[in-house]
């Protein structure tokens, strides 16, 4: 038992002690139950730290790795990370705590609550660490189960349609992705993801496995149009819910891309690329469009999400470094930034006990502190330079525009319509007169809604000056991701990593500027 | 010959079966001869019975076929009669609380269970058309008897009467199929057929015989379409009964169905895997549509019970070890979780009863947490839901389907989990989401016990039984090839 | 050090005061920041003082003809080949940046504290204006795109926060709104024009994309793949590049936000959307120049748009009756001139003319505001009047604006205020840049200057002259304007709301009669600004625009220099010089005919010509136009989306719908369970038939 | 040419008793004792079966797989009795359009 080869054992698996203990405290004994659920998703957190610091950034490949068979031919208990996986399994730790301090105020079973937290904290890390293409399905489809009754039973009114969509949609779309993962078992002959990812599929089965990992994953991210469940379980999800929701699960999708999709199938996802583009962009226009309209403000938080996701999908589809780091920084960020407004909305939402914007307005007035706190997330979900959110979106942006304008040029548009949904939501809650009487009374953020937005906020606003400490850390990984990817397209990997700048058509000096190029030469710019 | 009957020895290979039918008489006598209050006595004996036959099965000393080629032995087998009697065994404790309310309060419940059982585990090993219908027909004729066991409730004794009339029909149509397959193959000793069709190749009469045969079977899994008596009979007979009915019968006609596709009739695979996979789309299919408009706990199970048939024959569908091996561990784990499901069903007990919709169950997450807690997780499970057992189930057989390129079977049986999810659901969101309405009895020691064993299991199947069951498995189903 | 000072000091004073401001109460806050203003002003013009005067930037490192001072302050974004770095870039360009938003910025700082002495959150508005001061220095002091980006996106930030800052004024959270998210359709351009420069040029750094330009003249122009035409990539990436100037400058199309941005505090008016933040996008066009000379077709839209914008925004000016509206157009119109100059290659003179302009608008503005101070908060026009003597420190100072924006001097010689030389020299460059473009752009700049010397001049007749014409007053002059009486039907929301919230002010007895000269505080930077208003052209003629080689040395390669341009603008015919003069003139006695001689004029023209006012009142009616074509139809289509796709097809008619079928088979598939024992055996034995069929057909055997 | 009986007609007879007995089941709607009948039908054709390939095949199995029939039979028989008195005590109705309390 070594560092090297335990951190990951543990790290997964003392959410579940912590659960366990829990589930032998006395029903009654509220504190305690929160201060151990407390203490044990900070313990987790600090040992992600400890994980962050010993990873070495410099190499691509897996760390930490522990790698033995064990049930049948079929499933191992592999464990490693690296580059790609390493930042989630940190942003699930980091969040927990705050989770669980935002639920401090839950009454009703509280030991349940916890428990399930507690749970779904294990199988949210377990995703990120497992190496085993079985054990992933265990844990991504696992969370389903915590998280159904998390919606069904500390939901809001309409909790059970709610929490029974987001099952279905969910179940559906990853029941294909397992018969996928046992073709893929046939063909490789392990799950081992180490041995997988070196294994090269047949074309025509690319197809299909990607079609089916799509499939799963593109609901989980989601992508539009499948993203209909995602506005209805954030609005009836407590409060905690819609965090983890968002921050993790929903990044559930994009690791599955970046870890399935693109490495083990570069010639299906090429040749899917524009489809998913198509979708992306879809959703960044449409869905800012419906967030525009929204008088429920989780829900337009929710489909801010789904727009932004739309940047994730678009990112790692473009299939270059830029592409894919920024998909990777847009996801981390997003956890960030996604689930501290809902957090926001949660504070607010614990006081007044309504979602309708139309409730509120004028918060400022009594909620200073609160007020500058939903501002720096407003501004970081509309992508201002110096927060989180604009590192992502510029570098997907820029790498997808070196695939396809038309991508790029479509999902420049999310730039206005973000601006313009999420500064109208600030607007209507927070600005304007304090007139409504059920506000006059409204208090501002408390020792413990502070001690869980203020980091927040350092982060979002320190990794939107100084955002290396991630890329640092994805970039082996994402380069030997983006060489393998290219590689397997035919392109030249050195272009799509170093992102140098693209072969050129030149008119000749002496002719116009705007002549157009000769035929031979009328190939797009850049691949 | 030197299987002579009086050699001792030499039946070493059926020394269980011969333990059970000895204890059978000696139990039969028992109950006779002590007074009626004591029954409990001769239910806890029956227990240790079947326990130690159960033991003997594990250490079972010698492989091999005996008695004329009638019986035989091997690991497939033992690994089954370990979970067929384990079934029946968990079965008789499950009836053990208000027995009288139930009605298999006497001994003569014991004594039929314990003949039934006897009965599979000859099914289990028969290798003979003669044998197998023998061991069949005990197990059937004493399940027949299970199911009316309460006298004067009409419900069970119409459970009893269903299940006699159309049990006798697919005995009937086993039977006739049996004649057929004698008559074209000239044996009716499975390891002669098999040689026989090889040499023979195929013929319509034979297949007519295989087509009957493997309906009759199909009867005693309860595979669409040859499911009807299933719900009727599920709701009909005491709750104990059904749960009799849910594992060990199936495991041991599961067996029986397997023994004879993968060894009989392995030079025409490609026919029988026609009929398979109809069998297993349909069950699974139906079973999935038809328990969303259930309200009887029992009758959802009963539709939940043909649909994990299903689930177990797409593993068998592949006609290859790893399906075999697949089809093993889900009836294991089948058995696990339905021994938990009958346990919780038999803890939500009223002052006036047993609750008997699902609409009972309303808050009993609040009333009896523990109770409701393990149902859920076993109602998950069943869905297939990872990280719990019924998961690595699924994932086994499935597995398999796909090994054997069979696509379509696989899609169709993973969207019917979906479906089948509804109604699972269903029961959890009414235990946890709802408001309660109903206070309940205090649920006695043995169920918690078991409820206890099963969830720990079915959560932890990772952990702890999941990779010695499957290598148990494997060597079990290589032992068919 | 010093560079980090100048432009980290601001934003240690906006976290002290926007952070600790509560704890430390607001005068601290106050002279926090603006000590710390004062301080990094003083210090620019220290970097200033050498380039404009002495040997050229300090410390500069000569890289053939530039001169440039680098500090790397921080590692940003690093991916594959792209290394973004936070890097202090400071050259001459910067520097007379650097000189104009600090000097500007503290003056405003000063004054705020006059101005803003009775509002309860000051603190925060100190917080804001340095954080604005902080990012307008990133901004120009950006070494690649990015960070000109991050500066470009801050000041709308801040700029979002200061029009929004009395936040309880539905038109203030409004115009904020409108102003950021009009800025955001030209960012939309402007990220694709990074995107498309780095594509096209493979840096994203300055040095690096224009080293790659220069390339071009060798090897040709490239061309992309933009959207599905093949298009010279230097064009497509300018005119993206300029979108985002269009929003940030407010030129034509994109302007609309920027008269409403005067709902923000005076001091902000004067500070952001005068003197610094409006002039970014003339900095950016200034700072790529090297790109833009690559693209003739990019430079002429520049002059176009510039042309055009400097004649509408004069156009709307001529109308409008609130004071800072007034101002506001004017801003809008000037900076047209800036881009006209910039398109014609006459980059100096732009630069130039944002250079004077700064001084006198702030002045302008501060000036207003002072009026503002004085009638309480009341910023319409039409009832003030006569001010003249109530406030003659504040009328002095406006007066220099006026002279100083409507460009008075003397052409042929070195007599002028600011505005006088900065004008003329792009008005000549125009002339001299020639063809349809040229004459274009000529034309409508003197009519552009024209209309400016009338609404300047109206602006001071209507103000400081004539007799009060407020409540109390009423019906003592001349009605000025026939709009007065149709106020209601016009749906420009004067400050009747404004009112409303200092109504402690207004309403009470007379606003002229209470009316006073605003304290020293208010009244110092409007001194300093004036002297600037005065001497800015007169002082750095010749750095600017005077002679080719002065202006190269004075740039030191930190602009593109066309010498034929300037060349060619001093050669222009003496009409031509006299032109802008004459319209000058021209506007000035007709202003005065108009409002001091005969003040029925306006009123019967306008009524002889309502068309004309209402279009002209109205805006050109912009905002209606946007709002159909593009408000409207966003919210519409987003509704439609909501509930048309996600709510009715996907939700109710495929989710819900398939939930619905499953009941439909299920009860299908429940009713074949009749419980008749004769159905069940009949089931088995279609089951065996079946499955007999099935066996036999597929199995090959008939 | 006197007609020989053979293997095929024992088949054939074998199979319409068969078919008797399986439309006795579900074609009957009044009485389950007839249902009972038509099952021992069914054996009995199974037993003619049988023996006539016992006979054809001239091997012994058919023939004591025949007799187990019988006996298995005789037990069916006497079990379905037994539980169709039960039912009968407790509905007082053997008619088998009366089984149907429980469907769906």
């Amino acid at each position: 038992m070594t560092f090297e080869n335990s951190i990951l054992t543990l790290l997964t698996w003392l959410p579940v002690l912590g659960a366990v203990i829990l589930l032998f405290a006395p029903k009654t004994a509220l504190n305690a139950i929160r201060w151990i659920a407390l203490g044990t998703t900070l313990v987790v957190f600090v040992l992600s730290l400890a994980l962050w610091q010993a990873f070495d950034a410099s190499s691509a490949g897996f760390q930490f790795v522990v790698n033995m068979p064990w049930i049948g031919d079929s499933i191992g208990y592999r464990v490693g990370v690296d580059g790609i996986s390493v930042l989630f399994v940190v942003l699930t730790a980091l969040l927990m705590p705050a989770a669980v301090l935002a639920s401090w105020d839950v009454e009703t079973r509280v030991k349940e609550y916890m428990i399930v937290f507690l749970v779904l904290e294990t199988l949210m890390i377990g995703v990120f660490t497992t190496l085993d293409l079985a054990m992933f399905y265990v844990f991504f489809e696992g969370t389903l189960l915590p998280m159904f009754l998390i919606i069904g039973i500390w939901g809001g009114a309409a909790r059970i349609q709610a929490a029974y969509k987001f099952f279905f949609y969910t179940f559906i779309g990853s029941v294909l992705m397992l018969l996928a993962m046992m073709g893929m078992y046939w063909d490789a002959g392990t799950t081992d993801i180490i041995r997988l990812l070196g294994h090269d599929f047949p074309v025509g089965m690319q197809t299909w496995l990607w079609l089916a990992f799509f499939a799963s994953l593109a609901v989980k991210m989601p992508m539009w149009p499948f993203h209909r469940w995602l506005p209805e379980a954030h609005v009836q999800a407590p409060t905690a819910g819609s965090v983890i929701l968002a921050a993790i699960l929903l990044k559930l999708g994009g690791y599955g891309f970046l870890r399935f999709s693109l490495p083990m199938f570069p010639d299906a996802s090429a040749q899917f690329a524009n489809f998913v583009f198509l979708l992306s962009v879809a959703a960044i226009i449409l869905t800012s469009l419906v967030a525009l309209v929204q008088t429920d403000i989780k829900k337009l938080i929710a489909y801010s999400s789904v727009a932004h996701m739309g940047f994730v999908t678009m990112g790692i589809f473009a299939g270059n470094a830029l592409g894919i780091q920024g998909a990777m920084f847009q996801m981390i960020s997003h956890g960030i930034v996604s689930g501290a407004l809902f957090l926001c909305v949660g504070v607010i939402y614990d006081r007044m006990h309504t979602r309708e914007i139309s409730a509120y307005g004028g918060l400022v007035d009594r909620m200073p502190q609160y007020a500058f706190a939903f501002m720096v997330f407003t501004m970081a979900n509309v992508g201002l330079p110096g927060t989180s959110g604009f590192v992502g979106e510029f570098l997907t942006m820029i790498g997808v525009f070196q695939v396809n304008t038309w991508v790029a040029f479509g999902a420049a548009f999310g730039v206005i319509f973000s601006a313009g949904y999420a500064l109208w939501l600030y607007r209507r809650v927070v600005f304007g007169a304090l007139t409504k009487d059920s506000l006059k009374g409204i208090l501002d953020l408390n020792l413990r809604e502070k001690v869980v937005l203020y980091p927040l906020i350092v982060l979002t606003v320190v990794f939107g000056f100084y955002p290396a400490p991630i890329l640092d850390t994805t970039a082996a990984a994402v380069d030997n991701l983006v060489a393998q990817y290219s590689a397997a397209n035919g392109l030249d990997p050195a272009v799509a990593q170093a992102d140098a700048r693209a072969p050129l058509e030149y008119v000749a000096p002496a002719e116009g500027a705007l002549q157009p190029a000769d035929d031979h030469a009328a190939a797009p710019a850049a691949h | 010959m030197n299987s002579d009957v009086t050699d001792f020895a030499s039946l070493a290979p059926a020394y269980p079966e011969v333990l059970m039918a000895l204890g059978i008489l000696v139990l039969l006598l028992l109950g006779v001869v002590i007074n009626k209050e004591r029954s409990a006595l001769v239910a806890w004996l029956t227990v240790g019975l079947l326990a130690a036959t159960g033991l003997l099965v594990m250490l079972q000393p010698a492989d091999g076929v005996i008695f004329n080629g009638l019986f035989i032995a091997d690991s497939f087998g033992r690994f089954m009669k370990v979970l067929v009697i384990g079934g029946a065994g968990l079965a008789l404790i499950l009836a053990m609380s208000n027995a009288e309310e139930n009605g298999v309060h006497k001994y003569e419940y014991s004594v039929l269970a314990l003949l039934a059982t006897l009965g599979m585990m000859v099914m289990v090993s028969a290798n003979d058309l003669m044998s197998l219908y023998v061991g069949l027909e005990l197990q059937s004729l004493s399940l027949y008897v299970m199911a009316a066991i309460k006298r004067d409730d009409p419900r069970a004794s119409e459970a009893g009467l269903k299940y006699f009339v159309l049990g006798a029909l697919s005995s009937g149509l086993l039977l006739y199929g049996a004649s057929l397959i004698y008559g074209f193959t000239g044996h009716t000793n499975l390891g002669e057929i098999v040689i026989a069709i090889a040499n023979e190749g195929r013929s319509i009469g034979l297949i007519f015989g295989v087509v009957f045969l493997l309906a009759g079977v199909a009867f005693k899994i309860s595979a669409v379409p040859f499911h009807m008596w299933t719900p009727d009979v599920y709701e009909g007979a005491p709750t104990p009964v059904t749960a009799f009915f849910a594992m060990a019968p199936k495991v041991a006609a599961m067996t029986l169905m397997i023994r004879l596709v993968m060894d009989t009739f392995a030079p025409i695979t490609s026919d029988w895997q026609q009929i398979v996979i109809f069998l297993s789309i349909a069950s699974m299919v139906l079973a999935a549509f038809a328990a969303i408009g259930q309200q009887s706990l029992k009758r959802l199970i009963a539709y939940s019970s043909i649909g994990h048939v299903g689930f177990a024959l797409v593993g068998l569908s592949s006609g290859t070890q790893v399906g075999v091996e697949g089809v093993a561990i889900y009836m294991a784990i089948y058995v696990a979780m339905t021994v938990g499901l009958f346990a919780c069903l038999l803890s939500f007990r009223t002052d006036t009863g047993y609750v008997e919709t699902i609409d009972d169950l309303a808050g009993a997450a609040q009333t009896r947490p523990f109770v409701a807690a393990i149902m859920a997780i076993l109602m998950f499970s069943l869905i297939g839901l990872p990280p719990l057992a019924g998961f690595f189930a699924k994932w086994h057989v499935f597995l398999a389907a796909i090994e054997a390129n069979l696509y379509v079977l696989s899609v169709i049986g993973v969207l019917a989990s979906a479906v089948s999810a509804f109604y699972y659901l269903r029961v959890v969101k009414v235990m946890f989401f709802d408001a309660p309405i109903k206070q309940f009895a205090a649920v006695p020691g043995e169920l918690n016990i078991l409820m206890a064993a099963s969830g720990f299991l079915v959560v932890t199947y990772y952990f702890t039984v999941g990779n010695p069951l499957a290598s148990w498995a494997h060597t079990a189903a290589g032992s068919l090839f | 050090m010093i560079i980090q000072a100048i432009v980290f000091l601001p934003l240690i004073g906006a976290l002290v005061a926007g952070l600790l401001g509560r704890s430390i109460g607001h005068r601290p806050s106050e002279f926090i920041t603006t000590g710390l203003l004062l301080i990094a002003a003083v210090l620019s013009w220290f970097v200033f003082i050498p380039v404009a005067f002495g040997d050229g930037l300090v410390g500069a490192v000569g890289d053939g003809h530039a001169a440039v001072v680098k500090v790397e302050v921080m590692r940003w974004i690093q991916v594959g080949d792209m290394d973004l770095r936070w890097i202090l870039r400071v050259d001459t360009l910067t520097a007379i940046m650097l000189v104009v938003v600090n000097t500007v910025s503290a003056l405003v700082h000063v004054y705020s504290i006059g101005y803003m002495e009775e509002d309860p959150h000051r603190s925060r508005f100190f917080a804001y204006l340095s954080l604005f001061t902080f990012a307008m220095l990133m901004l120009v002091t950006a070494d690649n795109f990015l960070q000109m980006f991050f500066g470009w996106e801050g000041v709308g930030l801040a700029s979002y926060l200061l029009i929004g800052f009395w936040y309880t004024k539905p038109s203030a959270t409004a115009a904020a709104m409108k102003a950021f998210i009009v800025n955001r359709v030209g960012d939309f351009g402007f990220a694709l024009g990074i995107f498309g420069a780095f594509l096209v040029l493979g840096h994203i750094d300055f040095d690096g994309a224009f080293h790659a330009a220069d390339e071009f003249a060798a090897t040709g122009l490239p061309v992309i793949q933009f959207l599905s035409w093949q298009l010279d990539a230097m064009t497509v990436i300018c005119l993206l590049l300029f979108m985002g100037a269009m929003g940030k400058s407010a030129q034509f199309l994109l302007h609309t936000w920027l008269p409403d941005a005067m709902e923000g505090p005076t001091p902000v008016s004067a500070l952001i959307h005068a003197a610094t933040m409006v002039t970014a996008g003339v900095f950016m066009v200034a700072r790529l120049s090297p790109l833009f000379e690559t693209s003739p077709v990019a430079l002429t839209v520049v002059i176009v748009i510039g042309a055009i914008t400097a004649f509408f925004a004069a156009t709307v000016g001529l109308v409008q009756n609130d004071i800072k509206r007034v101002i506001a157009y004017s801003t809008c119109s000037q900076l047209g001139y800036m881009f006209v100059a910039l398109g014609v290659g006459a980059y100096s003179a732009g630069i130039f003319h944002l250079f004077t302009h700064a001084f006198f608008k702030a002045l302008l503005f501060l000036g207003a505001g002072s009026v503002i101070h004085a009638m309480h908060h009341e910023q319409d026009m039409r009832n003030m009047g006569g001010l003249r003597k109530k406030i003659p420190i504040t009328y002095a100072m406006m007066m220099i604006g006026t002279l100083a924006l409507t460009g008075v001097g003397i052409p042929g010689t070195n007599f002028g205020f600011a505005g006088f030389f900065s004008k003329d020299a792009i008005i000549e460059s125009a002339y001299a840049f020639g063809g349809n473009v040229g004459s274009f752009a000529f034309w409508l700049l003197v009519v552009a200057a024209l209309f400016t010397s009338f609404y300047s001049w109206r602006l001071v007749h209507l103000t400081f002259h004539g007799s009060p014409r407020d409540a109390q007053h009423h019906g003592e002059g001349p009605h000025p304007d026939p709009a007065h009486a149709a106020l209601e039907s016009h749906d420009e929301p004067i400050d009747d709301s404004n009112a409303d919230d200092h109504g402690d002010h207004s309403h009470h007895g007379s606003a002229y009669d209470h009316a006073h000269e605003s304290p020293n505080v208010m009244l110092v930077p409007l001194y300093v600004l004036a002297v600037g208003a005065v001497l800015a052209g007169v002082v750095f003629y010749g750095m600017f625009f005077h002679e080719v080689e002065h202006i190269e040395h004075f740039f030191a390669g930190s602009i593109y220099v066309d010498h034929q341009i300037i060349d060619d603008a001093h050669h222009v015919p003496t009409w031509v010089k006299w032109s802008a003069t004459i319209a000058m003139i021209i506007g000035f006695v007709s202003a005065w005919y108009m409002y001091i001689r005969r003040p029925d004029v306006p009123g019967r023209l306008a009524a002889t010509n309502p068309g004309l006012y209402k279009f002209l009142l109205n805006k050109w009616y912009f905002d209606e136009l946007y709002n159909t074509i593009f408000v409207k139809p966003a919210l519409w289509i987003g509704n439609a989306v909501w509930k048309g796709f996600d709510d009715w097809l996907v939700d109710g008619k495929i989710a819900e719908g398939l939930g619905r079928r499953v009941q439909n088979v299920t009860s299908w598939v429940v009713k074949l369970q009749s419980g008749y024992l004769y159905h069940y055996a009949f089931a088995m034995l279609i089951g065996i038939a079946a499955l007999l069929t099935w066996a036999i057909a597929a199995g090959g055997l008939i | 040419m006197g007609l020989e009986i053979g293997l095929g007609h024992y088949l054939t007879v074998a199979a319409i008793l068969f078919t008797l007995g399986v439309f006795g089941i579900f074609i009957n709607r009044k009485n389950v004792i007839v249902i009972l009948m038509s099952v021992e039908l069914i054996l009995l054709a199974v037993n003619l079966n049988l023996v006539a390939f016992s006979a054809h095949l001239n091997d012994l199995q058919g023939q004591v797989f025949a007799l187990m029939i019988l006996t298995v039979a005789a037990a069916e028989a006497a079990i379905g009795l037994a539980i169709l008195v039960i039912f009968y005590r407790n509905r007082g109705s053997i008619a088998v359009e009366d089984v149907n309390m429980m469907k769906g």
